[in-house]
């Protein structure tokens, strides 16, 4: 990492460790959401952003997350961290077992079975109520005894520093590497001696255990678990977040998770508008500006600085 | 670089942090779905509250002030009514909180007004827990699921003497909960049943009808909400189920759509649905009101009854804040506690003894009404019925 | 026996709307190597124009029917122009582009028409006897022939005249279409456009039996793709035979099984399909 | 002196084309071999078969005695075959550093350190006289270095046999030169069996031990440079090419 990066990282922890002190309570839970949707959204990325694959089961393995951490706190009284632990595990098995079944026959196959999965996890969450509770939702203990946006706000705030430090060890270290490669140019990489299988396959696992990961953290904030975790709705609100803030980059996720979901607070009384207005800048940004912001600014930056 | 960074970290901040409103007026929450599958009911609530508001602001608001609703948006799934019942009690600091129409949005949401000490009350979710769990903010003045179940479907099924019941649910938590009442009551009245669980988002349902049909019922209890209920009636028509067995929509709007009889035709003939609303039942001069109300600003006569349902809570909330003389939270509930309103469907009172899921709960009377010749007519209960009940052959 | 002839009646009707429903979307990807996810929502824009050129409009049926999907054509067409053909050669933005164009069809459908359950007038109301043995739709059964028809033109199109055997050389060999003078660029958005215009007659055709809605697009779309990866992306044949398994197996299950899990039967297939046979039943084993 | 690779009656085809028929080929260890034909004679669709990229519908391919015939191209790679591409593929948002690195991880061997690798791209780097470009994108390179970097990462996968398609295409003469010297000092330091597809054809005769010569996706001819160049049935190939 270079010397100004980490500074610029460092200054941001920094200044994320004030909001409680003059937030409001319900900004702090603003806070929060958008913390876990930075889970979400930059660990999409690994595998859209760095590996050109897309998913569309990734809010269902977050909702896997969810519902395994829940169901074995509420019925088994497990604690929660062990129960997120388990979730996390689950999801990276099933990302596996799906990556492995349809990654090799190309992007196109692994979108559309993904979006069957979730579809399937729907279903059964729904109609499996005496155990799910249905569209009711599960009901689940909290972390902590007394319920604090600000102790919520902190866990996130680490749980979230620490995913991120490890999404960027990853695309740093020799396995991003051969993300990279596979991403620009499937063949060469192939022909270099790369099992690009193998590591689309990896990339899918990892991506779908850091999303069951977010989901189980996610589902112990809400103390309620329903489909709409898993469902097509917040896979939407989580891609737009990558696209927009720029796909491929580090900080491209992040910037969309905050932008987004600090947006849809503003413009919540024009609520049955703002799914509309997100796509229509999705769109923009996927046609026009594939880096996103986050590459606009870099690139103004860059002419301004330069 | 770094400043500009800064600088944008620091805007964001304050933006957020500055957010506040000018307190000129009194400010109801309100919260269903504006969107997702059930944005029905949004439009008419909306409707409802702008007569409501008008009628209330016309007569000079409450305490001296304008009466203002905020409207937030739940799409119908509980995570989302969490958070907009969060934003309404510490963003937009409302005294109190009125609506919902999901029985899951709703669980959630009691969670969070129990948590925030925000006076709520519920008007069409109609699952029992909601009132059951009997918190001490959280009130209904609407249907609830073991009421519509004891006192209207089960005597209805009984006092026509049907002798074969098939109910069909949808899996939605008002599907299972209004079913698993139905199947208690049908047991105790030794009616034989059949239980058929249908997948919500269906379109086709052949299948599920050819089943109903071997099994040869006098009444199908249609537990499936919106286009799904359309579907299901004019198919049921087209296999030849109905009209020789009858069909109940269960809750009651999407028979009444202006859509309904485009999508189902003739086979809307004979259809039964629960109803709290009739244009020739007017329990109440409010009730009337409401009607000419309606018409004056729409053009058009009501046909949602949830539309009346959200205009009685907003009566009900502002009432209560006239009589407290404040909004404060306390004052609020003990003021709902004594509540002696006439709205357009009686006279609301609350239920005080705990325990029960009748507490602090109000449910106005029923109706079960069936289409004879593209016209309601009300069939039980036998003291408003206007018509006898139609039957297939 | 009544009632099995019923479901396995039911399941070849639903069979076929499955594939003409499918279609449009098996035709994009084997020409294009583009999934359409805004398929569905294409398909619920025709029922909404067949419906309000009728009903609002006062434009005959039979006018208004044609009418519908040639407007769908021509959105398609648009669509590719703007949004589909910068995205050639980058299957990752392809999918992500007309994912996110789903999501803004279906919302602005919302905006425009309502949250309401729309159809179009029935062609004809009531009921068969057939055999005497069980009811049956008189308007299913028209629209069964009618997509008959549909899928009987398509085949026509595709592998008698001038554009189907463009089509076919590019979907081969884009290179060597390109020698023997196919314009790949135009070709590639007349096929998009046809494939929006088959899902706007699946829409127009099946509007009158399930009314639309604006959240009833994604099923549509679902049961495409997996009719699709059934029967083999960009087969014709596969289209048609995957549809008609659908149907029937959606039906027998949800007789005999679960009428609660009939939608999950499909994606069991899928599953199992991927296992054992993941270039569908008729596609092409690529390599 | 042993065989390295022999193919048996490949034949891959297309649609309707057959891009390759029953063509039967050997390398020797240490040999350098020119491939020749006219355009759309199947020279690249042999190296593709060669390499993985596609599989053929009849005919076998051994390596060292091994079958690789269906094996993937990341396998064929470990086994020891590289190649580079007739237009070519570095990957373009990635530093020059970096696409070697790619070669070097390829070889799948976990026991070097990061560091160790890193060292050794500079020194294929270096090779291939393009120090100084480590941290640049590949995208920013002239043509004949995107030429040199994709033959540096392929080195980097220490391979026996190198396919290497067209790389003097595109370049000017004081350029090929320096291209013809880089091939020979792989070839008599790194020892490496080269196959190579050509257009320039005075470098290709002069360099070559020997010509395999591709017509319509079948071997017309197969020899010393000098036979190859005499050849009727070749010399009307290349005729009926410069008619159309």
């Amino acid at each position: 990492m270079g010397n100004k990066k980490l500074w610029i990282s460092f200054a941001f922890i920094i200044l994320a460790l004030f909001p409680p002190l003059f937030l409001s309570q319900y900004w702090l839970h603003v806070m929060i959401i958008s913390l876990f949707y930075v889970m979400m959204a930059s660990s999409w990325n690994l595998i859209a952003g760095f590996t050109g694959q897309v998913s569309f089961a990734h809010a269902a393995f977050s909702g896997m997350g969810a519902y395994t951490s829940g169901m074995l706190t509420v019925y088994l009284g497990l604690p929660p961290w062990l129960g997120i632990l388990i979730g996390t595990g689950v999801a990276a098995l099933l990302g596996f077992g799906l990556g492995y079944l349809c990654i090799r026959m190309g992007g196109i196959y692994l979108s559309l079975t993904t979006l069957g999965f979730s579809e399937i996890l729907r279903i059964i969450i729904t109609n499996e109520d005496q155990w799910t509770r249905g569209t009711m939702g599960l009901q689940v203990p909290g972390f902590f005894v007394e319920y604090s946006k600000t102790s919520y706000y902190y866990l996130f705030l680490i749980v979230t520093i620490l995913l991120l430090i490890v999404i960027y060890k990853i695309i740093h270290s020799e396995m991003g590497l051969t993300f990279r490669a596979v991403l620009n140019d499937e063949v060469a990489a192939s022909s270099s001696g790369i099992n690009t299988v193998r590591v689309r396959v990896l990339a899918f696992a990892i991506s779908s255990a850091m999303s069951g990961l977010a989901g189980g953290f996610y589902g112990h904030y809400l103390m309620l678990i329903t489909p709409d975790v898993p469902s097509l709705g917040q896979m939407f609100l989580v891609l737009a977040m990558a696209v927009i803030g720029g796909m491929g980059s580090f900080a491209g996720p992040i910037v969309g998770s905050f932008v987004l979901e600090i947006l849809s607070e503003y413009i919540r009384v024009y609520g049955e508008y703002h799914v509309l207005l997100f796509g229509l800048i999705a769109l923009a940004m996927a046609r026009f500006a594939p880096e996103g912001v986050v590459g606009i600014l870099r690139k103004k930056w860059r002419r301004e600085w330069a | 670089m770094k400043r500009t960074v800064f600088l944008a970290t620091l805007m964001m901040f304050f933006l957020i942090g500055s957010w506040a409103w000018a307190q000129d007026t009194i400010k109801i929450g309100v919260v269903g779905p504006r969107t997702g599958p059930a944005a029905a009911t949004g439009k008419a609530f909306e409707e409802g509250i702008a007569i409501a508001l008008d009628h209330i602001n016309a007569r000079g608001g409450v305490l001296g002030k304008k009466v203002e609703v905020i409207f937030e948006d739940t799409g119908g799934v509980p995570e989302k009514a969490a958070s907009a019942f969060e934003k309404l009690a510490t963003r937009d600091k409302v005294p109190i909180v009125v609506g919902e129409s999901h029985s899951s949005s709703a669980l959630a949401e009691i969670e969070v007004a129990n948590r925030y000490k925000v006076p709520l009350i519920i008007c069409e979710a109609w699952h029992d827990d909601i009132t059951k769990k009997n918190y001490r903010w959280v009130f209904r003045a609407g249907p609830v699921n073991s009421g519509v179940v004891d006192f209207y479907i089960a005597p209805f099924v009984k006092d026509n003497g049907f002798k074969k019941v098939a109910i069909v649910r949808e899996n939605s938590d008002w599907g299972v909960g209004i079913a698993e009442r139905t199947e208690t009551n049908m047991k105790n009245l030794g009616i034989p049943f059949v239980t058929l669980k249908v997948e919500r988002e269906s379109k086709d349902f052949y299948t599920e009808l050819t089943k109903i049909k071997g099994e040869n019922p006098d009444i199908v209890l249609a537990y499936i909400y919106g286009t799904g209920l359309h579907f299901f009636v004019s198919q049921a028509n087209e296999v030849g189920l109905s009209p020789k067995s009858l069909i109940l929509d269960g809750a009651g709007p999407p028979s009444l759509w202006d859509t309904f009889w485009k999508n189902v035709g003739k086979a809307g003939e004979m259809e039964l649905f629960m109803s709290s609303m009739h244009e020739k039942v007017h329990l109440t001069p409010t009730s009337r009101k409401f009607w000419e109300d309606y018409k004056k600003k729409f053009g058009k006569d009501p046909t949602d009854y949830k539309t009346r349902s959200i205009y009685n809570v907003v009566l009900i909330a502002v009432d209560a804040i006239a009589r407290a003389k404040s909004t404060e939270n306390e004052a609020l509930v003990n003021a709902l506690e004594k509540t002696s309103l006439e709205v357009t469907t009686g006279v609301v009172k609350f239920g005080l003894k705990q325990g029960t899921y009748e507490y602090h709960q109000w449910m106005p009377p029923m109706l079960v009404v069936q289409w004879q010749d593209q016209k309601q007519v009300v069939v039980y209960p036998k003291e408003a019925a206007m018509g006898a009940l139609m039957k297939g052959k | 026996m009544s009632e099995l002839l019923m479901y396995l009646t039911n399941g070849i009707v639903i069979g076929v709307i499955n594939a003409i429903s499918a279609i449009g979307v098996s035709l994009i990807v084997g020409i294009m190597k583009v999934v359409n996810f805004a398929h569905g929502e294409l398909y619920i824009f025709a029922g909404y124009f067949s419906y309000h050129l009728s009903v609002s409009l006062g434009v005959p049926p039979l006018l208004a029917m044609p009418l519908s999907i040639f407007l769908i054509f021509l959105i398609g067409i648009g669509m590719e122009r703007t949004l589909i053909r910068p995205t050639y050669g980058d299957e990752m933005y392809s999918l992500i582009i007309t994912f996110v164009l789903s999501i803004v069809l279906q919302n602005a459908a919302l905006l425009i028409f309502g949250p309401y359950p729309q159809k179009p007038p029935n062609w004809v109301t009531g009921a068969m006897n057939i055999f005497g043995l069980y009811h049956y739709g008189n308007q299913r059964i028209l629209s069964f022939f009618i997509s008959i028809g549909v899928l009987l033109s398509i085949f026509y199109l595709i592998k008698r005249t001038w554009f189907g055997k463009s089509i076919r050389a590019i979907s081969q060999d884009r290179e060597m279409a390109a020698l023997v003078g196919v314009d790949h660029l135009k070709v590639n958005m007349l096929a998009f456009g046809l494939g929006a215009a088959l899902a706007g007659a699946a829409g127009v055709v099946l509007s009158p039996i399930f009314p639309v809605t604006p959240s009833g697009s994604s099923s549509v779309s679902l049961n495409a793709f997996i009719v699709v990866v059934l029967g083999g992306m960009g087969s014709l044949k596969g289209c048609v035979v995957g549809g008609l398994i659908l149907g029937i197996l959606e039906n027998l299950g949800a007789a005999y099984i679960s009428t609660m899990y009939r939608h999950i039967f499909g994606f069991i297939i899928l599953i199992l399909v991927l296992v054992f046979r993941p270039w569908g039943l008729f596609g092409q084993k690529t390599q | 002196m042993g065989v390295i690779i022999e193919g048996k009656g490949l034949t891959k085809s297309f649609g309707g084309l057959t891009a390759v028929k029953k063509v039967d080929f050997h390398l020797n260890k240490g040999e350098i071999v020119g491939l020749i034909g006219p355009n759309g004679a199947g020279k690249t669709t042999l190296f593709n078969l060669m390499s993985g990229v596609y599989h053929p519908e009849e005919g076998t391919l051994s390596f060292n005695g091994m079958e690789i015939t269906s094996l993937k191209s990341f396998e064929i790679c470990r086994l020891g075959i590289a190649r580079t591409f007739q237009i070519v593929r570095p990957f373009l948002k990635m530093s020059c550093l970096e696409n070697v690195l790619i070669g070097i991880i390829g070889r799948g061997d976990p026991r070097e350190g990061i560091k160790a690798k890193g060292e050794e791209a500079r020194k294929l780097l270096k090779f291939v006289s393009l120090e100084g470009h480590e941290k640049n994108s590949a995208n920013n390179l002239t043509l004949i270095e995107k030429k040199r970097l994709e033959m540096a990462r392929a080195l980097a996968t220490q391979p026996r046999l190198l396919l290497l398609d067209e790389v003097l295409a595109g370049l000017n003469p004081s350029e090929i030169l320096q291209a013809l010297e880089l091939i020979e000092v792989i070839r008599t330091q790194l020892k490496m069996t080269i196959f190579w597809i050509e257009h320039v054809m005075g470098a290709i005769m002069k360099a070559s031990d020997r010509i395999i010569v591709l017509d319509q996706g079948e071997k017309i001819k197969e020899g010393r440079p000098e036979e190859v160049v005499n050849d009727s049935k070749v010399i009307e190939a290349y005729l009926g090419e410069s008619d159309a």
